[in-house]
């Protein structure tokens, strides 16, 4: 090969290399073999919790539902997870198809017209969703209003994107019952309300009251969901969302640390030129046989360059893909049952553990609709309880909340899915008794 | 109907297939008192499809004999590093302690994890020459976007807000200006010379104290290796700028050179391409960002660190530590772990000679296809290339495109290579083989290029119909952007 | 050459896409001293090809996808019983405590394997009604194999070995005779009846005292229930004979009827039938044997036990029993036990309703498709089946053969029926469609032999030269058999 | 569809089945989920101590290998585990072409010229190829000749299986040395001899000296082997072997508590008609295009039913994919240095257990070559030593060969694979030191 290409060693193809920067010796650990990496591996992960396979109460945006075996199966397929964006869309039909019907299980799901083929979490489409509501209000409107029940990440991402720009992150407060008014009142000076729902303390917000005083004001709602809850409730794109955006890991994908997520968004015909990351559209061959190919690309990077609605390229294929084999396994009666396993579940164990003295049931919207999760405001520090639940009963409790939201040591925000058997909720609410004793 | 052949027919929709009644599932028993639903939040309809779980694997069986992956053959996309994914990273990343893992468990809970992410930031710090390396970005642009805001908390910080444009050559990949748009700069195209670096002359006069920065490919989007590199550096720091460095075409440098040695003040790896984790059909991604020490207290955290070195029996202790002066997060919780995983056992196998090894076999592929294919197709810059080379999809006396030789491709077994991108190039056609194809398959790919390139001159319409040999024929991509059915009609 | 299209063109064998040099696994270095080795013994070359890891990953997707199994469509191989294998069975048994556990490690280790089969033992017995299974046989025909040689032992326990005949209805599959002669028994040939039963004139004829014992597959291949087994097994035992139940279509009668309750003395399951373990692509298999009281003292062991039952909070203990008159060991040890567990996991998410469902909408899929293609072929006994039946692949004025029609099938995307079994139908179409399949489906399948008998009147040829649409065309079996290329020739 | 059919009920399709037996009430316990039944199986693997993965010494038959990722890889697509038995070869050309190259192999690594398609495990391979041998051998002879080294387990199946013929298995010792005489010598009433080597102590045996006795009685010689010890030892068929058979749970197949596992089986060209169970030929179609078909079936049950070879039918064909993909992915160069790692570290096991006082290695046979097995025997029961290797070092020791061989009581047969570390290797002494101190 050398001779071909006409030099005498490997090393002269690096000539145009610096020759003080050339070849450097890095301090690597030196390399093993597939049966030491193994080992390696295995020691590694051993040394997390997770590896004990406890009985959880963790959520706040990561969540343990069931895998069925199916999303594997498929996510293991060569074909699909060595391939890259299908550019190419005659080799490439497994995946855009597969990316059509996601399209549409998403749109179906979240009342909305189009859904973009993913983000890479919740969070960046938010923070997509954000932009492409700056961008779609009238005027050039600077206020984006950020309920304070979202949940503090996504929020902190969203803030991070925002820098860039002039637009400024403002909290709301949304007013209790229907016909509260939030504060700060959505005014014309709002280009986007955020809204998240489930929220971050797993309770309902009255949607469609944000959205009729978004829209009477000009503003956009984005809103942030859980795609279990719209199993059983109904759609943003019904109650008057614009675009609604949510992460998709509890569509089928493992936890893994947080990553990597799927970002779900999806908003209304009117905003398509607008949309950030790929689409796929149906078309067809020469011969009239249906097919998909990405399709409106002049919005994207690769065509518009500076002046494309975003930079996003590679995105989160693999996990819609996920979500797409998850969706179409439980269908219409199975992603149903997993929500009303889990707003049942969810409920037996707030009402044991709200029996217990000195323990309160959401203690700051007590009244508040919620589907899996809930705060349990507790007489010592949340840490001390989670040790006993861990130590006596190998059950990680729920999260800490004073550790993401200021103000809230105490409270403990608990996370129910059908993964759960009322053995594991009474048990959980044992420790907790005899920890709060 | 059920078709053996998928790569015949069609395959019906997953709505199509749909029978009122199937469910994939089966789902536990209620095992707690039923509490009251609010009747008034409920939906009343959902419109997802009904299939047995035979249903679902026989579709996606379908769909996945319908796509092509480096599994397939060879996939010579430029710029997109289409390596074999090692099996063994796939099965380490399953693991229970992983997979399982709650972002926002514990530390002493997740201390594996954070002993891995550690690793791996020390690890990529090293082999790109970084202070500290942060994993959080999700992707390339992802962290194209965090280096600039980065850049940005740096100039405010020094009391330069006033900058606002960022420097990209005309040869740069279109998330590069379109990231500095979203970090609020203004992008300011410079121009490529003669032998594909940058014009020297133009980046001089562009270089005024309202620049915040260069952002860089090298070797760049040609597969070239920047001649001056050197000037081009310090023009940009005179003027007060700082040098991004776009790492997509890393796996070139690994254990060649180190970016930071180069002058690069921050850059973005891309997993995805460099170590080998798979590209999924389009992603998950993972675009860890390395810094040089000026900058790194800007990297988005919290970045896993050692609270307490390991010493004699007791093991080290880590935590999570936000950068003094962090831009914020740029994730919900902590990056692509899967993927960090899957990046750290490549480099377990590797090591630092495996490393270079892998990047010295990329360059001698793609310069062996570089020697083999100029007598076929045009080679602008025909002078050795890095790890991919970017020829011309055009045969003198026939009237066909690169579009049409990719698509002719396909017949013959191959991926296409990248298309049309740089823009610099006209009928680009940007070949990257990596190191993990063999010689007899870079010699069928030559082979079959001389072919189609004998088909362009004989019988070009055998080119301008193809692909003749795919499950459908070429797209109407105009119809699909016309009529944009971007999901399925109602049924 | 790389072929993205496996299922046209042709995929090179491993040793002509070897490449000298190459190796698929790193290995780790030798951390011990070397040991001398005794160079006398060693041997000088070793034929096995050499290829990267990434050539055997494309080598076998490429074979993968120019094969056929249940996931790539409707697999109606009649006696087969093609189920869908769920994906969670795959899962389970693939758990490290289950695929890592030793067979020879102390009792006290293997608990959880030890009270799995126990628990599949009872579960297999209230099925079939008997009093003991033993799970070690390792398919269908192995069992049979087991339960002759246990009728061998028990006639000789009884001074009755000179009995040295097996009755085997001409209609049986052709490992019962197999078997037969293996366990050192002269098969005699029954005769059916004009409604596919055994013709109890010529079985009482037959009945003598030279008579082991009689094998019997009910529902028979003919996918029938026998009409008269009362009568069967009241001549069998008259004459001092026992009567061996084949259970291979036993998926028929779960939860609908117990082969002991109608007189079967012994009889094997196949769990890769009745209870879904894959086929594998023609095995492994499990072929469990349940036996009467009689009979349960000569299965081979050892056999799983509950030594000490639970007792509150103390969890039961479980040990290996070798039954008292064991003919002794089928396997070196304990049987298919992955399997075992894919077969457990099936029985838990079925319970006794789920398992007579499965039996019932077996038949109620074959009846279905009887009645819908008795138009279109022949079908010799045209009664009520259970979950299959067999046609003749003829058509009226047209010279296909069943075999012409199957190749046809196929380029309709259909795995063809079993064909030319039994032997007592000429151009036999065994067709089982299963529980797991779809009205859709079938009628998909209705439609296309519909279209096929059309085919096979006006264009004939279309038939005699299918498949077309396969990888290969219908290949010269008899050149095969002449050349016999056995192995591929040295390189 | 009951319509169509013209019965009223779905009951009434069983009308044939007598009333008294019809629909009886099984005492199955009731069904679950699958996310119960996950949990149920998870509970029941991990009461096995394999679920803690320890480090162990067991063999015997069953070994711990390093299995590449690639082979599960393989055996995971759908398309091939879910096929039934290649009888409509153009539909299952993967399979055959994979069951082909398989063949190719195992002749390779044997030294033959023909192997089948796969059997149960390596104990019916053998009674398989004893029923050939005497087939073969002139005249019917009834004298099965089986050295007394061959794994008790698989000369007890083979066993069985002679039940049903009038031949006879008798023990065989083996003399010491090349010149060494077996007793009873192999004379002309012997139609079959069998042989392990490695033997069942993992001792090599001479194989060219009993061949050559063998032939000179006109006895067919069967050769029990390890496959990975071929990948550094002569082949059975260089050494004048007859048939050679083999257990392949080594060559990538997990232990999986003894089965499903793979017989391999292979044997010289003259006796292609003899053998029992699958063949794949090479062919063409009409076209000339190479393809792979089922061949010579005439011998099996299906077409000769009473009189054919054999009366298998379903084999181990997935375990002979997984098998196949084992050794391709090794290949020549890999499967030889799995061979060579073996073969070192169980001499540094040997070598440093030996020197512990009162710990003999292999005291039967002192001189003889051995591979990945070893004897020891110790100075007190092998279960005394195992408890302390256990609860004291977290090692699974080695197999007490009392409760497979009577009369070797105390002593202990200790497997050592390339997956052994020497770390491991020196705790398991230290832990031998300890428990026999
Ligand atoms: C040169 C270059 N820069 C940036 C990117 C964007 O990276 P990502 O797709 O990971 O966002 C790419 C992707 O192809 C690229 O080739
Ligand atoms: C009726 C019948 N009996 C016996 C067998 C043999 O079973 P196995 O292949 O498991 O040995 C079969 C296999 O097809 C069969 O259909």
């Amino acid at each position: 090969m050398l001779a071909r290409i006409g030099v005498p060693r490997m090393e002269t193809l690096f000539d145009d290399v610096p020759q003080a920067a050339r070849f450097p010796a890095l301090e690597l650990p030196a390399p093993i073999s597939q049966l030491e990496l193994e080992a390696e591996m295995r020691a590694l992960a051993d040394t997390n919790a997770a590896a004990r396979r406890h009985v959880s109460f963790l959520g706040a945006g990561s969540y343990a539902h069931f895998r069925p075996a199916t999303v594997d199966a498929v996510l293991r397929r060569g074909e699909m997870f060595t391939s890259y964006t299908p550019y190419q869309p005659e080799l490439s039909q497994g995946m855009l198809q597969a990316m059509f019907e996601y399209q549409t299980m998403i749109c179906r799901l979240t009342g909305m017209d189009v859904a973009t083929a993913s983000h890479y979490d919740g969070a960046t489409a938010l923070a997509e969703a954000v932009f492409l509501a700056l961008a779609a209000a009238p005027g050039k409107r600077k206020r984006v209003l950020v309920s304070s029940s979202v949940h503090p990440h996504v929020r902190a991402v969203l803030a991070t994107y925002l820098a860039g720009t002039e637009a400024s992150l403002v909290d709301m407060r949304l007013g209790e019952g229907k016909s509260g008014e939030p504060a700060p009142s959505i005014d014309a000076t709002a280009g986007a309300v955020v809204l998240a729902s489930p929220n971050v303390f797993g309770q309902l917000e009255d949607v469609a009251g944000v959205a009729a005083r978004a829209k009477a004001a000009g503003a956009l709602l984005v809103v942030v969901t859980d795609p279990i809850a719209l199993g059983l409730f109904a759609p943003p794109g019904a109650q008057g969302a614009d675009v609604v955006v949510a992460d998709g890991q509890c569509l089928g994908l493992p936890p893994s640390f947080g990553g990597p997520s799927l970002g779900i968004f999806a908003t209304r015909e009117a905003h398509v030129r607008r949309l950030p990351g790929r689409l796929v559209g149906e078309t067809t061959d020469g011969s009239g046989r249906r097919g998909y190919v990405l399709t409106l690309g002049t919005r994207e990077q690769h065509i518009r360059r500076a002046r494309a609605t975003s930079n996003i390229c590679t995105n989160a294929a693999l996990g819609a893909l996920a979500a797409s084999v998850y969706l179409a396994t439980l269908g219409r009666h199975g992603l149903r049952r997993v929500a009303e396993l889990c707003y049942h579940k969810c409920h037996y164990a707030a009402a044991q553990a709200s029996r217990l003295p000195g323990v309160v049931l959401n203690p700051q919207a007590p009244d508040a609709a919620f589907f899996k999760e809930f705060v349990l405001q507790l007489p010592l520090p949340v840490a001390e309880v989670n040790a006993v639940l861990l130590e006596r009963y190998g059950i990680i409790g729920g999260l800490d909340l004073g550790t993401i939201i200021e103000g809230l040591s105490h409270h403990m925000l608990v996370a129910v899915t059908e993964v759960a058997s009322r053995g594991d909720i009474d048990r959980f609410v044992t420790g907790l008794a005899e920890a709060t004793r | 109907m059920t078709s053996h052949n998928a790569m015949q027919g069609l395959e019906p929709t997953l709505y199509e297939a749909s029978v009122p009644g199937r469910c994939g599932l089966s789902l536990p028993r209620l095992d707690v008192p039923e509490a009251a639903l609010p009747e008034t939040w409920l939906r009343s309809d959902l419109g997802l499809p009904e299939l047995s779980e035979l249903d679902v694997i026989r579709h996606y069986q379908h769909l996945a004999q319908r796509n092509f992956g480096v599994d397939s053959g060879f996939y010579p996309l430029g710029s997109c590093t289409m390596k074999y994914n090692p099996r063994i990273c796939e099965e380490v990343a399953r693991l229970d302690g992983f997979a399982l893992a709650h972002p926002l468990a514990p530390e002493g809970q997740v201390q594996g994890n954070l002993a891995l992410m550690w690793r791996l930031q020390r690890w990529l710090a090293e082999i790109g020459g970084f202070a500290q390396v942060s994993l959080q970005p999700a992707a390339g642009a992802h962290g194209e976007l965090t280096g600039l805001l980065m850049m940005r908390a740096y100039h405010r910080d020094r009391g330069a807000a006033h900058r606002d444009q960022i420097l990209i050559p005309d040869s740069a990949h279109g998330t590069n200006p379109a990231s500095t748009t979203m970090a609020g700069y203004v992008a300011v195209e410079i121009p490529s010379d003669q032998r594909g670096n940058i014009d020297l002359d133009a980046l001089a006069a562009a270089c005024t104290d309202r620049v915040a920065g260069l952002m860089i490919t090298n070797p760049n989007t040609l597969g070239l290796f920047e001649e001056h590199l050197g000037e081009v550096v310090r023009a940009v720091h005179a003027c007060g700028g700082l040098v991004y460095g776009d790492g997509a075409n890393m796996n070139a440098l690994t254990g060649i050179a180190r970016p930071a040695d180069l002058g690069i003040d921050v850059m973005h790896f891309n997993l995805h391409k460099t170590f080998a984790t798979p590209h999924g059909g389009g992603g998950p991604g993972s675009g860890p960002v390395g810094a040089s020490a000026d900058l790194a207290p800007y990297l988005p955290g919290p970045i896993a660190s050692e609270l307490v070195a390991a010493s004699e029996g007791v093991p080290a202790r880590f935590g999570w530590r936000m950068p003094d002066r962090s831009i914020g997060r740029m994730a919900a919780f902590h990056g692509s772990f899967a993927l960090l995983v899957r990046a750290y056992a490549y480099l377990r196998l590797l090591g630092a000679e495996g490393l270079r090894s892998n990047a010295m076999h990329a360059v001698l592929n793609a310069n062996y296809l570089r020697a083999c294919l100029r007598a076929i197709l045009p080679v602008p810059f025909d002078r050795v290339c890095m790890h991919e080379f970017v020829c011309e999809g055009r045969v003198a006396g026939s009237p066909v495109h690169a579009l049409d030789i990719s698509k002719r491709l396909m017949d013959y077994g191959f991926h296409p290579p990248t298309n049309y991108f740089p823009l610099t190039v006209r009928e680009a056609l940007m070949i990257e083989p990596t190191e993990c194809e063999s010689k007899p398959t870079l010699d069928a790919f030559v082979a079959a290029l001389t072919r189609i390139a004998a088909e362009a001159r004989e019988t070009p319409e055998l080119l301008t119909t193809a692909p003749h040999s795919t499950p459908v024929g070429r797209l109407d991509e105009v119809k699909a952007a016309r009529e944009r059915v971007l999901t399925e009609r109602c049924r």
